[in-house]
C-alpha cells in the first residue's frame, strides 16, 4: 500500500478521505487554496499544501509541483466533478502518479456523453432519447431543430455532465433560447466546456443509482443500489438505500445492468452506474460516473464497506477482496445533505462564520463535514456543507433516528436548509416511500405544532426580545428598539 | 414588567415576563393566562441567547439576528413581537432597493424599468456558491431603477433593483 | 411500546438513552441537579426536571414524584450501581411504573454476592475463592482470619459490588487493614452500606464479561463477549470484543457458562455475567450483574443492537426477536473511556469548562458523551467524560481507526486521559493482544517522535511563548515573565 | 527577533522567531540552522493558541496554560522553555506548598512534621469525583508543616502539607 497520498479535494470530502487514510496509516497531504484556510481537512491533515489556485477545479501542473516535492505516490482527486477529468488524470499517470481512479482512457470515454449512450444502445441498453450530438450554445437553430425532433419537455445536458450543473429541464420551445445559454455559461464555469446535448425529458422520473467496484483483473461486483430521487437546485438532497421505489424485480435488473455496463466500458475501481426509472417500471440507462458520489456513504453503512479504502486497493492493482455472494446488505441508510443555504431567501447561498456547531451523535449516526465550532463557510465554493448519514434497522426505524438526528444538529452563525429536510421527514408521500408523489408536491418546513408548543415559542422570542434590551451594550438595529419590528417572512410554500 | 404581543404561525399570544428577584436566570412569565417558570441558564450564552427552560422543557434554539424565525425540534417558525409598552412606534422601512445577498456574477435579468412586479416574482439570476440564484421582488410595485446587467458581478450588499 | 420514559440518570448515561428514546419516537423526561445544568442531556431530553438530590444515586421517593407528575409510564435507571438497587426499583414496581430492568426481586439476589457465588458453586461453578461471609469493617478480628485463610495477595470487595468502587488488592498482611478502612469508607459513600467481603486474588487475571438479553417466556441468548482486561484505577479504560485473550474454545465456554447463569437466576432484561481468566485457561464465574455495562457499545457495534431499545421490549414483555443462531458477530470493536483527570497530577480528577470540544467523526467512529464546547465536567460526579467507540474489520483495523480518533479529539478546557489511551495504543503488549503482559509495565504515554517533529514542537512552544508577551492584556504567572518558567513535570513512567 | 532555549524529550533546540513584516499571521524561524515558515492561521484563536502550520504540517495543538505541556497528535510532551534575551534571570519558586488541586475531602495522611520524603512518595489521600486520589510529594525535603487530618473536607487551592 502506499505510504503518502496527496488528496486533491477540499471540504467534507478532503475529510472523509483524510479519515481513511490516517485509519489505514497513510500520510496524508492536503491542499487548500486561503479560502479554506479555516477548513477542517487542512487541520486533519499530516501536510498542507497552500494552492494559488482554487481547490475544487484544481489544474494537473500545481498539483503535481507539489506532489513531487512531498514525495506523494498518488493522488486522489477526490468525489466532485474533478475526479472525471482527463486534463487532471492523464497528467497524474504520465508523471508516474497513481491516480486513484479509473484508467485516464476509462475517463476519457465516459466523458463523451452521446458516444457513450449510443455504446451502450448498440449493446442493447435503452437510454432515453437524445441528440445524436453535442453542440454549441451559438448553434440555435440546430439546437431547436433537435428539441422539436425529440419533443417537449427536454432536458438540457452538458456534454461533460456530472452533479447536476449545466442541466436544465425546457417545459416549452420559448424557453428554450434562455435555457441554453444559462445552462452553457453553467458549464463553461464549472467544466471549462460550455457544449451541451439534450435529452427527452421523462417526468416524472426516479433516479437510481448503482454503485459498482471492479479490479484490473476483469472482476465486477456490484454494492446495491442507492435511490435520490428528492431533488432540489438540481441536487439531491436526500438519499438511501435500499431503494423504496423500486420492485424486487427492478432492483436486481439494475444491479445487473450496472455490471454488464461496467463490462462493456472496461470499467476498473469504483464507479457509478446512473438510471432512469419511469413509475410505470421502464428502466433507462442514463450515465456512467467514473468516481463514487456524494451520497457513497449510505452504501457503506449498509455493507459495512469503507469504498474508500477499496479505491485505494484496487488502484494499487489489488484484486476485489470480495465476490458477489460475499456482500450482504443489512437494514436500511440514509443521507441528508446539510446545505448553506437560507430557506428564508429562496435558498440563497448563506457563507459565514459556525459560531455553534454541535454534530448530532451516538449509535449508528455518521457526519461527514469540513465544519467545527469556529469554523467558517467559505464564499467562493458549493454551499455543501454536512452529510448526516444514518442507518436503521428498517427505513422506518432510519427516519426515526434521522428526525432525531437532525433536531440535535445545531448550527448558529448561518442559516441551513436544515427545516427542508425536516419538512421532507414528515410528508406522508415521502413516509411512505411515494417518491414520484413527492416531485409534484413541495414539502412544508415545519412539523404540525400543537398549541402548548407555540406558547412555549412565543414566551421564547419575548424573553429573547427582552434580554437584547437589557444587554449592557446592545447592538440592536433601530428598527428592533420599538414596535414592530419587521413583517416576518413568511417560508416559501 | 415588559408585555409583548407575539405572533407565530399565525397565533398571537401576549406575553408578560417578571425577573425573579433572587436570580438573573428565572423569570416568571403569564401568558394566555397561565403561569410559567422559564430559566435562561446562563454559561456562555450569546445574545440572543441559545438554549432555555420554559415549564422544563428545555428549548434548544436558533434565533435570527433579527428576531424574524426561531428555530427549535419542531423546525423553522417564523415570529412577530411587537411591545405593546413601547410609546412610539415607528413603521417598517419599506426599503424597496434589492441588494446582493452574496458576491457574485449576474448571469440574467429579467425585468426593466417601469415594469410591474409583484411579490415573489423573479427579478434576476445571480450565480454564486456555484449555483444559478433567483433574486425574487421582496414586495409588489414598479421597477424604478435596475443598476446591474448579465455578465456584471457584483459585491454583497450592492444595490441591484429598486421598486416603489 | 411506551410513550413517555424517566431516566433517572445523568451525563452520557442519560445522554445515550434518550438519544434511542427519541429515536423511537418516544417523549423523555430527564432529571438534573443543579451540577449539571449545562450537561448535554438536559437539552437534549423533551422534559427536564430540576432534583434536590444528586442524581448518579437517586432516591425512589423524589423520582416516583416526578414520575406522576409527569405521566411516565417507564423508569430507565441507566446503568451505573443505581441500576442495580432493590430500594430503587422496589419502589418503582410497587406504584405500578414498569422498571426497565431485570425484576426488583432478581436484582436482590443477585446483589448479596457471597450467597449468589454460593448458589453458582452449588450448581457447578468455579468461582474465585472467597469468604463465607461479609464483614463490618470494625470486625478487623475476623476479617484478617479470614485474610489468612485465603492467603495473600487477597482482594477486598464490597458486598454490593459494582463499577470496581470499593475494591483493593491486598499484597501484604500489614497493609489489610488500612486497605480495609479505605474499602469500606468508598463502598459507604457509593452504597450506603460498608460492609465487605475477602476474595483470593487471581494474578494476573483476565476480565471477560458475558452480554446476555432474557425474555420473561424463557428463552436467553447471549451477544459475545467483550474483555476489558486494562484497568486503572480499579475501572476498565479499554474494552474490546472479541476478546484477543481468549481462545475459541474459552470464548465458547463462557458464552454457555453466562446463559447456564441467567437460567440458574431466573434472569430476565439485559445483563452481564463477568468472568475471571487465569492465563493459564481456568475460567472464574465472578458476578452477575443486573444491567449492561458502560462498556455494551462493542457490543452494538459488532452485532447492530441497540441494547437499550432491546431493554425496553422486553421490560415491556416482548418476547426475544431473535434465536441464538440469527446473532451474527461482524468485524472487531474497541471503547476507550475518556476522564477528566490530569495525567501531569497523577490522574487526579479534573473537572472545569470544555472551552474546546470537537468530537472525531467519520466512518465507523461513535462518541457518547455529556460533554460539547461551552460545556462543563461537574466536580461532584465520577470523571467519565465520554466514550469513543471503533470499529474495524479486523482488529488492526479497528486499533488504527482508534488511534485517528483519539489523534482528533479535541478537548481544551480541561486536562484528560487521553494521552494514556495514546500510549497504549502503541504498546507492544496492547497489539499483540497479549492484555497479561500489560498488567505489570505501565504504558509510555507518547508514541515515539522522530527529531523533525521534536524540533517543530519546540518551534510551536516557542511561538507560544512569544505570542504570550505580545498579547495585549497578558494574564501570565510572575514565572512565565522571565526565565525557565518552571521545571516541566515528567509524565509518570 | 526573540530567542528561546526549548527542551522537549529531553532534546533542546535553539528556537530564534522574526515576525514577517507583511502580516501578523506569518513568522520565519531559525532552528538549528534551518529556516522555517510559521503561520498562525486567525479566526478564533485564543491565547495560547490551538492550531498552527510549522514548515506545511499543520499542528492541531493543546497547550497547558502555563506551557508545560503541549499535546500534538504524537501525544503529550513535557516542555521547558527559557527565554534567552531576558536580562534578570528569576529562579523558580520552588515552592514546597503542596494545595488542593481539587476541593475533597481528606480519607488519610501518610505523613508527619519532621519526616524526610522522596519526590513521589505518596503525602495523602483525597477523595473527589468519586476517586481515592493519591496526592504525592511534588520535591525531595523534610515535611515542615501538616494542616489536614482525616475526615477534614478542603478546598480548592488549599494549602494541605508544607515541604522544605
Amino acid at each position: 500500500m502506499f505510504n503518502k497520498v496527496l488528496i486533491a479535494n477540499r471540504g467534507e470530502i478532503a475529510v472523509r478521505i483524510i479519515r481513511t487514510l490516517r485509519d489505514m496509516g497513510i500520510w496524508t497531504i492536503a491542499v487548500y487554496h486561503e479560502e479554506d484556510i479555516h477548513s477542517l481537512h487542512v487541520r486533519l491533515a499530516d501536510e498542507a499544501i497552500a494552492l494559488k489556485q482554487k481547490v475544487d477545479d484544481p489544474q494537473a501542473a500545481e498539483i503535481l509541483e507539489i506532489a513531487h516535492a512531498t514525495g506523494a505516490e498518488a493522488i486522489h482527486p477526490g468525489y466532485s466533478f474533478g475526479a472525471e477529468r482527463y486534463d487532471f488524470a492523464r497528467p497524474v499517470e504520465k508523471e508516474g502518479f497513481v491516480f486513484i481512479g479509473p484508467p485516464s482512457q476509462v475517463i476519457r470515454e465516459l466523458n463523451r456523453k452521446v458516444t457513450m449512450l449510443e455504446r451502450a444502445e448498440q449493446a442493447g441498453f435503452r437510454t432515453p432519447r437524445h441528440s445524436d450530438t453535442a453542440f454549441n450554445v451559438g448553434d440555435m437553430e440546430a439546437i431547436r431543430r433537435a428539441a422539436d425532433e425529440l419533443g417537449y419537455p427536454v432536458v438540457i445536458k452538458a456534454r461533460r455532465g456530472g452533479r447536476g450543473r449545466g442541466v436544465r429541464l425546457v417545459r416549452r420551445p420559448e424557453q428554450l433560447e434562455r435555457m441554453v445559454q444559462s445552462a452553457g455559461a453553467e458549464a463553461m464555469a464549472v467544466y471549462h466546456d460550455s457544449r451541451i446535448y439534450l435529452e427527452r425529458a421523462i417526468y416524472p422520473v426516479l433516479h437510481v443509482d448503482v454503485q459498482i467496484l471492479a479490479d484490473r483483473h476483469g472482476n465486477v461486483i456490484h454494492l446495491g443500489e442507492r435511490c435520490s430521487a428528492l431533488q432540489h437546485h438540481n441536487q439531491k438532497i436526500i438519499c438511501e438505500t435500499p431503494a423504496p421505489c423500486l420492485s424486487e424485480q427492478q432492483r436486481r435488473q439494475v444491479w445487473e445492468m450496472a455490471i454488464e455496463l461496467a463490462r462493456l466500458f472496461g470499467y476498473e475501481n469504483a464507479g457509478t452506474v446512473e438510471f432512469l426509472v419511469e413509475p410505470g417500471g421502464e428502466i433507462y440507462f442514463s450515465d456512467f460516473k467514473a468516481r463514487i458520489q456524494i451520497e457513497h456513504p449510505v452504501t457503506e453503512m449498509v455493507t459495512g464497506i469503507d469504498l474508500v479504502q477499496e479505491q485505494l486497493r484496487l488502484a494499487a492493482g489489488e484484486p476485489l477482496r470480495w465476490r458477489q455472494q460475499d456482500i450482504r446488505f443489512e437494514g436500511h441508510a440514509m443521507q441528508c445533505r446539510i446545505n448553506a443555504e437560507d430557506p428564508w431567501k429562496n435558498f440563497l447561498p448563506s457563507p459565514g462564520s459556525l459560531r455553534r456547531f454541535r454534530l448530532p451523535g451516538g449509535l449508528h449516526v455518521r457526519v461527514d463535514t469540513y465544519g467545527y465550532t469556529g469554523g467558517y463557510v467559505p464564499r467562493v465554493y458549493d454551499p455543501l456543507l454536512a452529510k448526516v448519514i444514518v442507518w436503521g434497522e428498517s427505513r422506518d426505524a432510519c427516519i426515526g433516528r434521522m428526525r432525531r438526528a437532525l433536531q440535535d444538529f445545531i448550527i448558529q452563525g448561518i442559516p441551513t436548509n436544515l427545516p427542508l429536510h425536516q419538512g421532507i421527514l414528515n410528508h406522508p408521500a415521502f413516509l411512505a416511500g411515494r417518491y414520484e408523489a413527492m416531485l409534484t408536491q413541495e414539502a412544508g418546513l415545519n412539523e404540525p405544532a400543537d398549541e402548548a408548543h407555540l406558547r412555549d415559542l412565543a414566551v421564547i422570542m419575548a424573553v429573547a426580545y427582552m434580554r437584547r434590551h437589557q444587554a449592557p451594550q446592545p447592538v440592536i438595529p433601530e428598527r428592533l428598539t420599538t414596535g414592530w419590528h419587521r413583517s416576518a417572512r413568511r417560508l416559501p410554500q | 414588567m415588559s408585555k409583548y404581543a407575539v405572533t407565530i404561525e399565525g397565533t398571537t399570544f401576549e406575553v408578560e415576563i417578571q425577573h425573579l428577584p433572587a436570580s438573573a436566570e428565572f423569570f416568571s412569565v403569564r401568558v394566555n393566562g397561565e403561569e410559567l417558570m422559564v430559566r435562561v441558564p446562563k454559561g456562555d450564552q450569546p445574545t440572543p441567547m441559545h438554549w432555555i427552560i420554559v415549564d422544563n422543557k428545555p428549548y434548544e434554539v436558533v434565533l435570527d439576528t433579527e428576531l424574524r424565525w426561531i428555530k427549535a425540534w419542531s423546525g423553522w417558525h417564523a415570529a412577530e413581537i411587537r411591545d405593546l409598552e413601547a410609546v412610539v412606534e415607528r413603521p417598517t422601512s419599506g426599503d424597496g432597493r434589492v441588494k446582493a445577498p452574496i458576491p457574485g456574477l449576474i448571469t440574467a435579468v429579467f425585468v426593466r424599468v417601469g415594469d410591474e412586479v409583484k411579490v415573489g416574482q423573479a427579478l434576476l439570476e445571480l450565480e454564486a456558491m456555484k449555483m444559478e440564484n433567483e433574486i425574487q421582488a421582496p414586495r409588489a410595485g414598479v421597477v424604478t431603477e435596475v443598476r446591474v446587467r448579465p455578465g456584471q458581478t457584483v459585491g454583497m450588499g450592492e444595490m441591484m433593483v429598486e421598486i416603489s
